[in-house]
């Protein structure tokens, strides 16, 4: 059953993503992301992460794509970007390298370790019918106690959000007569 | 943790006065935020008065806190995830001033560009806020958080100046590539917690000695530290992470600049300490060689490519380039278990560098005029005869970066090197000077621009009142410290070794109560 | 008297500074006239000096002034001293007399001259140097005149500077010198270690002592005999003597007969023991460097046309005699040679410059001819000179040479055959000056044309300024013999007089073949002048024969040219060679890496594209590098 | 070898991540619009949110989560951030490519 | 034990001309004769105070007179520990007395508030290099006599004077380099048998032993700075671009004193620091310093410009003090320091003159030059003074200096000090040669215009060959304060490595002069 979800939700996850750094039209990039969310979403479950899940759909896929999607209707970029051609020589195969490198490395080094990653503990409480909000509570003990001082620091970075979306959109005097043309 | 029905949660306990320098930050960010969008025009000059009271008053939280550390000792907050030690505290300082400084930079920049406000001001408050937490923070996901918060207000710094396409595009430069590093930060934290168990800095140390079961996990933990150092190399400008750094120097407003290379480098440097001494004391011989090689490539590649720039911008990126060689120095030798001196030279130096980039790119942005764009060696050609005071001024800052001694450059790099050969890191020491010296062609030629070459228009420059202000304090304590630094070492010697406070403070017997 | 002896050299000094304070005010004749008075005074004090040390016992005839401590390093502890002794009186006598002639003679020759103070000084800076170097107590202070002696020929030698020959010729001078100086440096260097000390006294004592050891001391006559070479201008480094003939005469006379030139020769004197100590062929090589020098001057001299480089190249011939002398251990014959040449060549030098002067500075001795009617007393002190160069009996030169070809004889036969054929070129040559300046018929008067802007182009008699010394001199010239006659032991005043310095050095003929037969040896010496004189006669007066005046003696056998090409073609090149490495490879080196650093940084800003993606893939690529390190670290 | 029976290990949720995040970077490098860039550095977020969870739930530890939980805060603000800059830009030139973007270099 | 004083009489010769610098640098651009009173006031107030230095000095004296010392960076264990011994002490005197002479006797022709700050501040620099005894505080000084120097020649330099002053800072940047470097890391190491961290020369050198190697690490690190600085073949191709390019005023400080910072710095740190080092390497320094004088001499009769001829010879001249250095004898090593003041005075007077001779003709062309001398007659005599005591004719100062190092030298390095006495030969080669080319001759129609010394000039020109004169006729009074100091370090030399003097040879007992016969007791 595990293994299903795992391999359904890891097709979903790679889809998605091949697509996002495939499709041409930058809105199809855009679904092709939320295909991927939603299968890490999946995935989250998978691990007894129900309260992320949630948030992950709601949040991401919910939320910031539709943002992306929203610049992109906004700004009316959504013609198609032409992957056939790359005007930097050797860019893509350097990209490969550098992505199957990263990858690679990094899987390695999970292969070597993976004896000691193989214990699944018991530890994470899963949102279950009888304690619908147990991975919540404890989420919620460990982001009000030990990561209290994170969790307050947050709201700076939601402030420099908001600063920042003022900063960029404020029009400038002498940059009307550019902009209105 | 495993209290399964404690319902009633006990938070920890917070230490209001251990934060206070954060406090008053973002107390100063809320007031300048909220006033500005209540009174829109505040007088001329006021929100960057505003700005250097605030952080002038962060300093002063930060000196009495390092008055109370250095009567009670060191010690973790709320929840172990914020060090309370001199470390923290003089990074603090040093960017509460940096912030000061480039304040006064800023005020008459941004009427000259015509965008007066408070929000690059609140920008620089905020990212001073994540520096602050980067530097004390004893936590991966807390450096995390202030890290982001330094990136994200450094990006809209840089893009701030939206009539310059320079600017924007340095914006975007910096947003993508620093998304990008952080990635590669983030995924680090996460190797690491998967090897060791925690993202606390003081608990990875201790599940890492001795023999608890996290010490089988070694290459992901490795790979996690190697992620981490490119998400930290990145910030402080390692080669061949260092990439982004003459664009978005170039490309940024130049008083943004000069925080960048200021604030932006303290908290980047204490917050690469902080994770390497702290955390991973157990493995320097895994890192310390690579650190040894960034060193060195950005030592070399840093002062090399200086060499042949006509963009004074760009020349003095790379020299903050082969600075960040000369850090990394210092952070090799921090290493060494027990050797705090490296520590304390690496922040002494960071302060001094500081003072000197902000007085340097002061004097770049009064040059660069309107428009922020006459930034090339031509544009300072004469500067000795049109501004004879402010292109003494430069001098020393060039001649300091130079590691000039009776500058404060001196002392800084004096320290690295002294640092670095008490732990007979030799050959990285030589490399540094030699690399000083290719660097220091780069200074020179600014040199010859500003006094040996001709004129090409006599009009004097108006130096405006705040940079005025900011080159001469850079100046004179320049001078000052280059040639009585006592005090000042005196002080920085207080930073205690970081690894014997983080066990410190895992260990409830040598706890010290909070608050 | 003794302790007055500072005198000697301080009166010429002071000379020097008055004329260099005051010398335009001065103006002529007063500067001259003072030098000359400062080098008498110093005559007569030496004149003092000599009673007083020959009022005393012979083995007391040592007294040193100590002026004061001028390097005192450790155990180097040199004195500004000086030393009486009758060595360095003798010297001394002979340079402040003749000097204060030569001064006398200047003041009527350089009349007329803008710079005639200025010649003073120089003058008067010279025969102080001349004095500290004879009178030195130690090696040091002679190395101070010596090198004194060496910068005012070159100032004097180069007088008239404005011609680009005499400013060459003083160069030459100087730096030839210095090659000798090098030697005698060395010299002192090695002494110094040897010994401790660079006196003379500390030095002989060693050598008498046996405490120098024979390798040394070699090393250290070597060393100085290259300095001597210099000085006294040897072979190989006689060059720069006849270029020299560019000064005026005066100097010729002082500097390149009289005195500068026989200070190679005093050195050796002086040094004797060490000579004695030494390996046996030094005093060899000493003497076949003399004897070639000689018979090598002899025949280029026969050749010259030029009346003062005659003279010149037979200095040089008459200073290999000298140095065979000491080659051959008779140091009272060179020191006596040298004594009776200051007369005669200072005399003969002093004529030509009459001549000279009285020709309107025309040298060349083809356009002379019978000039003994018109400057007869110039011409009979001239034949006075000749004669006694010449070796004809009774004038002093016979009797040096003579002595010289007596100890040579009883040294090494072959070498006194190269003697006996150089004094026979010598009377040849010297006879034939003669009949060329002042006999056959007037050859000047072809010249009045160029002169007539000087009015009156007949030669003319000097005034009497420098006809006085002339007559004084050949006085000496004449006399001179009296100091050390042949004929017994009683009659050796010098030889008596010398022995206090000379004893551990001086060679022994007693009871040789040559001893014995020394009037036989005369008299082949008479005989010998006789047929050069005959010779010349016949070829230049009777005409019974042509001149043998080959092209390659005039040219001084190609030596100097060759030796100018070889410095002026490779020499040169070799220098210029270095010039150049230092330019391209050293300077260039530095420029070479100044160079990589500007290309390395234009390869590497090439890096710096401004693409956003180029620079991800780098900061990848940096990626993977970095962590294939530290997964490595973790798997190994 | 009964498939049914194999459960996914931590470690196949580790490689499922490291592949992502490879096709992430590789993203980042390829695509030329700096709103897909963007996009591939969510798609890196993601995959390291992947790797967090999953390490979690192998140490029984909830910090893992917590730590997610911060990351998409973060990638929040990021995106208001991030795309504020390009709104900015793009509303100059709409049709600009990262590329474009190189005024800056040397 | 170094006596105190209670006037702080050193640290006054260091900061007096800083003070005048800032005084200058403030002073109105208006009058400008008040910025050359100024200017002049504080250079011979600095100098009368090295001379006083000089006339309360005790000459018997090795150790460290005068000595101020103060806590200045304790928390490295650096001091402000200043003293002047027989060694520094005339280079003290020189800098003293040459930089009055520059400031009267040469004119900047531009931006005089500037030039004269400058070199009040080059001033300061180098008093404080000869006179620190700490090895940070002699960096610094050190160091910042680069920057004065650097705007000296590139503001009042010739034609190609950014690219010589650039080439001058950083080559001799990069010898500094090692030695930081070096400094720290003899200070770290003698931690452990100092017991604490200091960077006093004197502590260290007293107390300090180093593995072998790590001496001889160390010593190459403080040797490059000094090599370059020197300069010693093959670094010394700045000095002729830097020379050739720098004002008069500038030439005349460089090979007056700064190029003695090197020399100087070979005794203070190398020798007296790691003496087994230095006695290891020399064989090296002495060929290099052979090369060197016959190479420089070579490549000097080769020039074309005067002035770079002049630098030429500056190698050679220097080449002779590090053969002195590294011969270790007394009679070398006293020779050498004064051959350092004797190089420092005529070739300074040397620069000078050829600086005069550009002022008038505005060329250093030594074809473009002609007959000078029968146009300007005291000029020409001026120079040839100077230039027989560069060659080194006895009686002159340039002799003594250069005897007493060969004399010393052959003692120890024989072979050395045979092919180095060759250099004598050379220097009178191209310096006749210049001096045939440019003064004899006839003057054609350019320079029969020469103007005559002016009085001014003449007056400099007295006290530079009143003091050539002086010491070569007696340079005693010189000595017996230079070589009590040479002697204790070589006494330390000898007591810390196996490096043999030569035994004292004592000539014979008649004529041994009094003061030995006491010493020897």
């Amino acid at each position: 059953m595990e293994l299903f979800v795992f391999v359904c939700a890891a097709a979903m996850v790679l889809v998605g993503a091949v697509g996002v750094i495939t499709r041409n039209n930058p809105v199809h990039a855009a679904l092709s992301l939320v295909l991927t969310l939603f299968g890490i979403a999946v995935l989250f479950v998978a691990n007894n992460a129900h309260f992320l899940a949630a948030v992950q759909v709601i949040v991401y896929a919910g939320a910031i794509v539709v943002l992306f999607l929203f610049v992109i209707m906004l700004l009316g970029v959504d013609q198609a970007e032409d992957l056939s051609t790359e005007p930097l020589t050797a860019q893509r195969p350097l990209a490969l390298v550098v992505g199957i490198g990263v990858a690679g490395v990094i899987i390695a080094a999970i292969v070597k370790s993976q004896d000691a990653l193989l214990v699944r503990g018991t530890g994470i409480n899963s949102a279950t019918p009888e304690d619908a909000d147990a991975n919540i509570r404890q989420l919620s003990r460990s982001i009000f106690s030990d990561y209290v001082f994170a969790f307050e620091v947050t709201s700076v970075l939601l402030l420099i959000a908001v600063v920042g979306t003022v900063v960029m959109s404020r029009r400038q005097r002498g940059q009307h007569v550019e902009e209105s043309a | 943790m495993n209290a399964l029905f404690a319902e009633n949660l006990v938070g920890p306990s917070i230490s209001w006065m251990g934060i206070s320098p954060l406090l008053v930050l973002l107390g100063g960010v809320c007031v300048l935020l909220l006033l500005g969008s209540i009174a829109p025009r505040w007088p001329k000059g006021s929100y960057c008065l505003f700005t250097v009271v605030v952080s002038l008053a962060t300093a002063m939280a930060a000196m009495l806190q390092w008055h109370d550390v250095t009567k009670n000792g060191p010690k973790m907050l709320i929840a172990d995830a914020v060090a309370l030690d001199h470390f923290a505290l003089l990074a603090t300082i040093a960017i509460a001033i940096s912030i000061a400084l480039v304040s006064l930079i800023t005020d008459d920049y941004l009427r000259r560009e015509d965008y007066d406000g408070p929000e690059v001001y609140a920008l620089y408050l905020t990212a001073a806020i994540g520096g602050v937490v980067m530097a004390s923070s004893n936590d991966l996901i807390v450096l995390f958080l202030g890290l982001e918060t330094l990136s994200l207000s450094l990006y809209l710094l840089a893009a701030s100046h939206r009539k310059r396409a320079e600017s924007q595009e340095a914006g975007l430069k910096y947003f993508v590539l620093g998304g990008f590093s952080s990635a590669f930060f983030l995924y680090g934290i996460a190797l690491t917690y998967g090897s060791t168990g925690s993202t606390n800095l003081s608990k990875i140390a201790s599940a890492l000695s001795g023999d608890s079961p996290f010490s089988q996990i070694d290459a992901m933990l490795l790979v996690g530290i190697g992620l981490m150092l490119v998400g930290l190399a990145f910030k402080v400008s390692a080669v061949p992470f260092h990439v982004w750094t003459p664009d978005v120097y170039e490309g940024a407003p130049s008083p943004v600049t000069a925080f960048m290379a200021s604030a932006g480098k303290i908290a980047s440097f204490a917050a690469l300490l902080r994770v390497l001494v702290v955390a991973f004391p157990t493995r320097i011989d895994d890192w310390r060689p690579a650190i040894w090689v960034l060193a060195v490539l950005t030592l070399l590649a840093g002062s090399i490519l200086a060499v042949v720039q006509t963009n004074v911008k760009r020349m003095l990126a790379f020299s903050s380039i082969s600075h960040a060689g000369f850090l990394l120095v210092g952070v090799e030798a921090a290493g060494h278990v027990g050797d705090k001196d490296a520590l304390a030279a690496v922040l002494t130096y960071l302060l001094l560098y500081a003072v000197l980039v902000i007085g340097s790119f002061a004097v770049v942005t009064v040059v660069a005029g309107k428009g922020d764009s006459h930034t090339t060696l031509d544009d300072f050609r004469g500067l000795g005869k049109r501004r004879p005071a402010m292109a003494l001024a430069l001098t020393v800052f060039l001649l300091a970066q130079a590691g000039m001694p009776a500058t404060s450059g001196f002392i800084a790099k004096f320290g690295v090197i002294k640092a670095a050969a008490e732990v007979q890191s030799y050959s990285i020491a030589i490399i540094a000077m030699l690399a000083a010296v290719i660097a220091a062609f780069l200074y020179l030629r600014i040199m010859v621009s500003v006094w040996l070459a001709d004129s090409t228009d006599d009009t004097k420059l108006a130096v405006p009142t705040g940079a005025g202000i900011a080159i001469t304090l850079a100046a004179v304590f320049t001078i000052v410290v280059g040639v009585y630094p006592g005090w000042l070492l005196d002080a920085t010697r207080m930073v205690s070794n970081l690894a014997t406070i983080a066990v410190q403070a895992v260990d409830p017997a040598t706890q010290t109560p909070a608050g | 008297m003794l302790e007055n002896a500072w005198l000697i050299p301080a009166l010429p000094l002071a000379g020097f500074i008055i004329i260099f304070l005051f010398g335009r005010r001065l103006g002529e004749p007063r500067a001259g006239v003072l030098a000359t008075l400062m080098t008498a005074g110093s005559f007569v004090v030496t004149v003092g000096v000599f009673f007083a040390l020959l009022s005393r016992a012979s083995e007391d005839r040592h007294h040193v002034v100590t002026l004061f401590t001028w390097l005192p390093v450790g155990s180097l502890h040199i004195d500004m001293a000086i030393l009486i002794d009758p060595l360095s009186v003798t010297m001394a006598l002979f340079i402040t007399g003749i000097g204060a002639l030569i001064h006398l003679y200047a003041i009527g020759y350089m009349h007329g001259d803008p710079k005639f103070s200025k010649f003073f000084l120089y003058l008067n800076l010279f025969i102080f140097s001349m004095l500290m170097l004879v009178l030195g107590e130690n090696l040091l202070v002679t190395f101070l005149g010596w090198e004194g002696v060496g910068a005012c020929s070159y100032f004097l030698i180069s007088f008239w500077h404005t011609r680009d020959s005499a400013a060459t010729a003083g160069k030459k001078a100087f730096v030839t010198n210095r090659v000798g100086d090098w030697g005698v440096m060395i010299a002192m260097f090695m002494a110094f270690s040897a010994v401790g000390t660079l006196s003379y006294s500390g030095i002989n004592e060693a050598a008498e002592s046996g405490q120098l050891a024979a390798v040394t001391a070699t090393g250290i006559a070597l060393m100085l005999f290259i300095g001597a070479c210099g000085k006294s201008a040897q072979l190989p480094l006689y060059l720069w003597l006849p270029d020299a003939m560019e000064g005026p005469t005066p100097v010729s006379a002082l500097i390149h007969a009289a005195t500068m030139v026989t200070s190679g020769v005093f050195l050796m004197t002086r040094m004797n023991p060490v000579l004695h100590v030494s390996y046996h062929w030094v005093m060899t090589i000493i003497a076949v460097v003399g004897a070639a020098t000689a018979l090598f001057a002899a025949t280029v001299a026969v050749a010259q046309t030029d009346i003062k480089k005659v003279l010149a190249y037979s200095t040089v011939s008459q200073l290999g005699f000298m140095f065979l002398a000491i080659g051959s251990g008779a140091y009272v014959a060179a020191i006596f040679h040298m004594v009776t040449h200051a007369f005669f060549k200072a005399l003969l030098f002093l004529g030509s410059g009459a001549v000279i002067h009285g020709m309107h500075h025309q040298q060349d001795m083809r356009k002379m001819g019978a000039l003994r009617k018109v400057m007869p007393i110039t011409a009979m002190t001239f034949i006075v000179g000749w004669l006694a160069i010449a070796g004809v009996p009774p004038f002093a030169g016979f009797w040096s040479k003579d002595e010289i070809l007596l100890y040579v004889y009883a040294n090494n036969r072959g070498l006194y055959l190269v003697g006996v054929v150089t004094a026979l070129l010598t009377a040849y040559y010297m006879t034939r000056q003669v009949i060329m300046v002042f006999y056959g018929e007037a050859r000047w008067h072809d010249q009045s044309e160029e002169h007539g802007a000087h009015g009156d182009a007949t030669p003319h008699e000097s005034p009497w300024i420098m006809l006085a010394p002339l007559v004084v001199l050949s006085g000496l010239a004449i006399g001179g013999g009296l100091l050390q006659l042949p004929f017994s032991s009683k009659t050796h005043f010098l030889e008596h007089w010398l022995e206090p310095v000379i004893e551990s050095g001086e060679r022994n003929i007693d009871g040789t073949w040559a001893s014995d037969n020394k009037y036989l040896l005369l008299l082949v010496a008479v005989v010998i002048a006789c047929l050069g004189i005959a010779g010349a006669i016949a070829v230049y007066a009777k005409k019974k024969a042509p001149a043998l005046e080959p092209a390659i003696l005039a040219n001084g056998w190609m030596y100097d040219s060759s030796v100018s090409r070889f410095m002026g073609g490779p020499g040169r090149a070799a220098f210029s060679g270095v010039a150049r490495f230092d330019a391209g490879v050293v300077d260039g080196a530095v420029n070479g890496v100044a160079r990589v650093v500007g290309s390395t940084s234009n390869a590497l800003r090439k890096v710096q594209t401004g693409f956003v993606r180029f620079y991800a893939a780098i900061l990848g690529l940096g990626v993977v590098v970095l962590l294939a390190w530290f997964l490595l670290r973790g798997v190994l | 070898m009964n498939l049914a029976v194999i459960e996914p290990t931590t470690s196949w949720y580790l490689v499922l991540a490291a592949v992502l995040f490879g096709i992430g970077t590789v993203g980042v490098m390829v695509r030329r619009n700096p709103l897909v860039m963007f996009m591939c550095i969510e798609l890196m977020l993601n995959a390291v949110n992947l790797s967090f969870v999953a390490l979690s739930a192998s140490l029984s530890d909830i910090n893992g989560q917590t730590a997610v939980f911060f990351v998409l805060v973060v990638a929040a603000a990021e995106v208001v951030v991030g795309l504020g800059i390009i709104v900015s830009i793009m509303r100059r030139r709409s049709d600009a490519t990262a590329d474009d973007l190189s005024v800056l270099k040397g | 034990m170094p006596e105190q004083i209670s006037f702080p009489i050193l640290t006054a010769i260091v900061f007096l001309p800083i003070i005048g610098a800032l005084l200058v640098t403030l002073l109105s651009d208006r009058r400008p004769e008040w910025v050359k009173l100024c200017a002049i006031l504080f250079s011979v107030g600095t100098g009368a105070l090295s001379l006083w230095v000089l006339a309360s000095f005790k000459s018997s004296n090795a150790d460290f007179q005068f000595v101020s010392q103060h806590d200045w960076i304790k928390a490295w264990g650096i001091s402000w520990h200043l003293g002047v011994d027989g060694i520094s002490l005339f280079l003290v005197v020189l800098t003293g007395v040459l930089f009055p002479l520059v400031i009267l006797g040469i004119d900047p022709h531009h931006d005089q508030k500037r030039y004269f700050a400058w070199l009040l501040l080059l001033e300061a620099g180098v008093m404080g290099s000869f006179l620190s005894l700490d090895l940070v505080l002699f960096f610094l000084f050190f160091e910042i006599v680069l920057v004065p120097m650097y705007f000296l020649i590139g503001g009042w330099g010739y034609d190609n004077r950014v690219y010589a002053a650039t080439k001058f800072f950083l080559f001799t940047m990069f010898g500094s380099a090692f030695m930081l470097v070096g400094i720290v890391a003899t200070a770290a190491l003698a931690r452990h048998d100092v017991g604490y961290l200091t960077f006093d020369l004197v502590t260290l050198a007293e107390h300090a032993s180093f593995a072998t190697n790590t001496g001889r690490w160390l010593f190459f690190s403080f040797a490059i700075a000094f090599a370059v600085k020197v300069p010693l073949f093959p670094f010394h191709t700045w000095l002729p671009d830097a020379h050739t390019q720098a004002p008069t005023g500038g030439s005349v400080i460089l090979a007056g004193v700064m190029l003695k910072l090197g020399t100087y710095g070979f005794l203070r740190f190398g020798l007296y620091l790691f003496p087994e080092a230095a006695v290891w390497a020399r064989p090296l320094f002495l060929t290099l310093a052979t090369i060197g004088i016959v190479y420089g001499a070579i490549a000097a009769t080769m020039q074309t410009d005067l002035k770079r001829l002049v630098a030429y010879s500056s190698v050679a001249h220097l080449g002779f003090i590090v053969l002195g250095i590294f011969a270790m004898t007394s009679q070398a090593i006293t020779g050498s320091v004064a051959q350092m003041i004797n190089h420092g005075v005529s070739t300074g007077a040397l620069f000078l003159l050829v600086g005069m001779i550009y002022e008038r003709r505005h060329t250093r062309e030594i074809s473009q030059l002609r007959g000078i001398q029968k146009v300007a007659p005291i000029f020409a005599a001026a120079f040839t003074v100077v230039m027989l005591s560069s060659i080194g004719v006895p009686g002159l100062n340039g002799f003594v200096g250069e005897f007493l190092v060969l004399i010393g030298s052959f003692q120890t390095a024989r072979w050395w000090t045979i092919i180095a006495t060759t250099g004598v030969i050379l220097a009178a080669l191209y310096l006749l040669w210049a001096y045939q080319r440019v003064f004899h001759g006839e003057p054609d129609e350019e320079n029969s215009t020469f103007a005559e010394l002016k009085l001014r000039e003449g007056m400099v020109l007295m006290v530079f060959i009143g003091i050539i004169g002086f010491t070569g006729l007696y340079p005693k009074p010189m000595l017996e304060r230079i070589e009590p100091s040479v002697d204790k370090l070589i006494e330390h030399v000898v007591s810390h490595s196996d490096f043999m003097p030569p035994a004292e040879i004592m000539p014979p007992a008649e004529i041994m002069p009094p003061e030995e016969m006491e010493l020897e007791k």
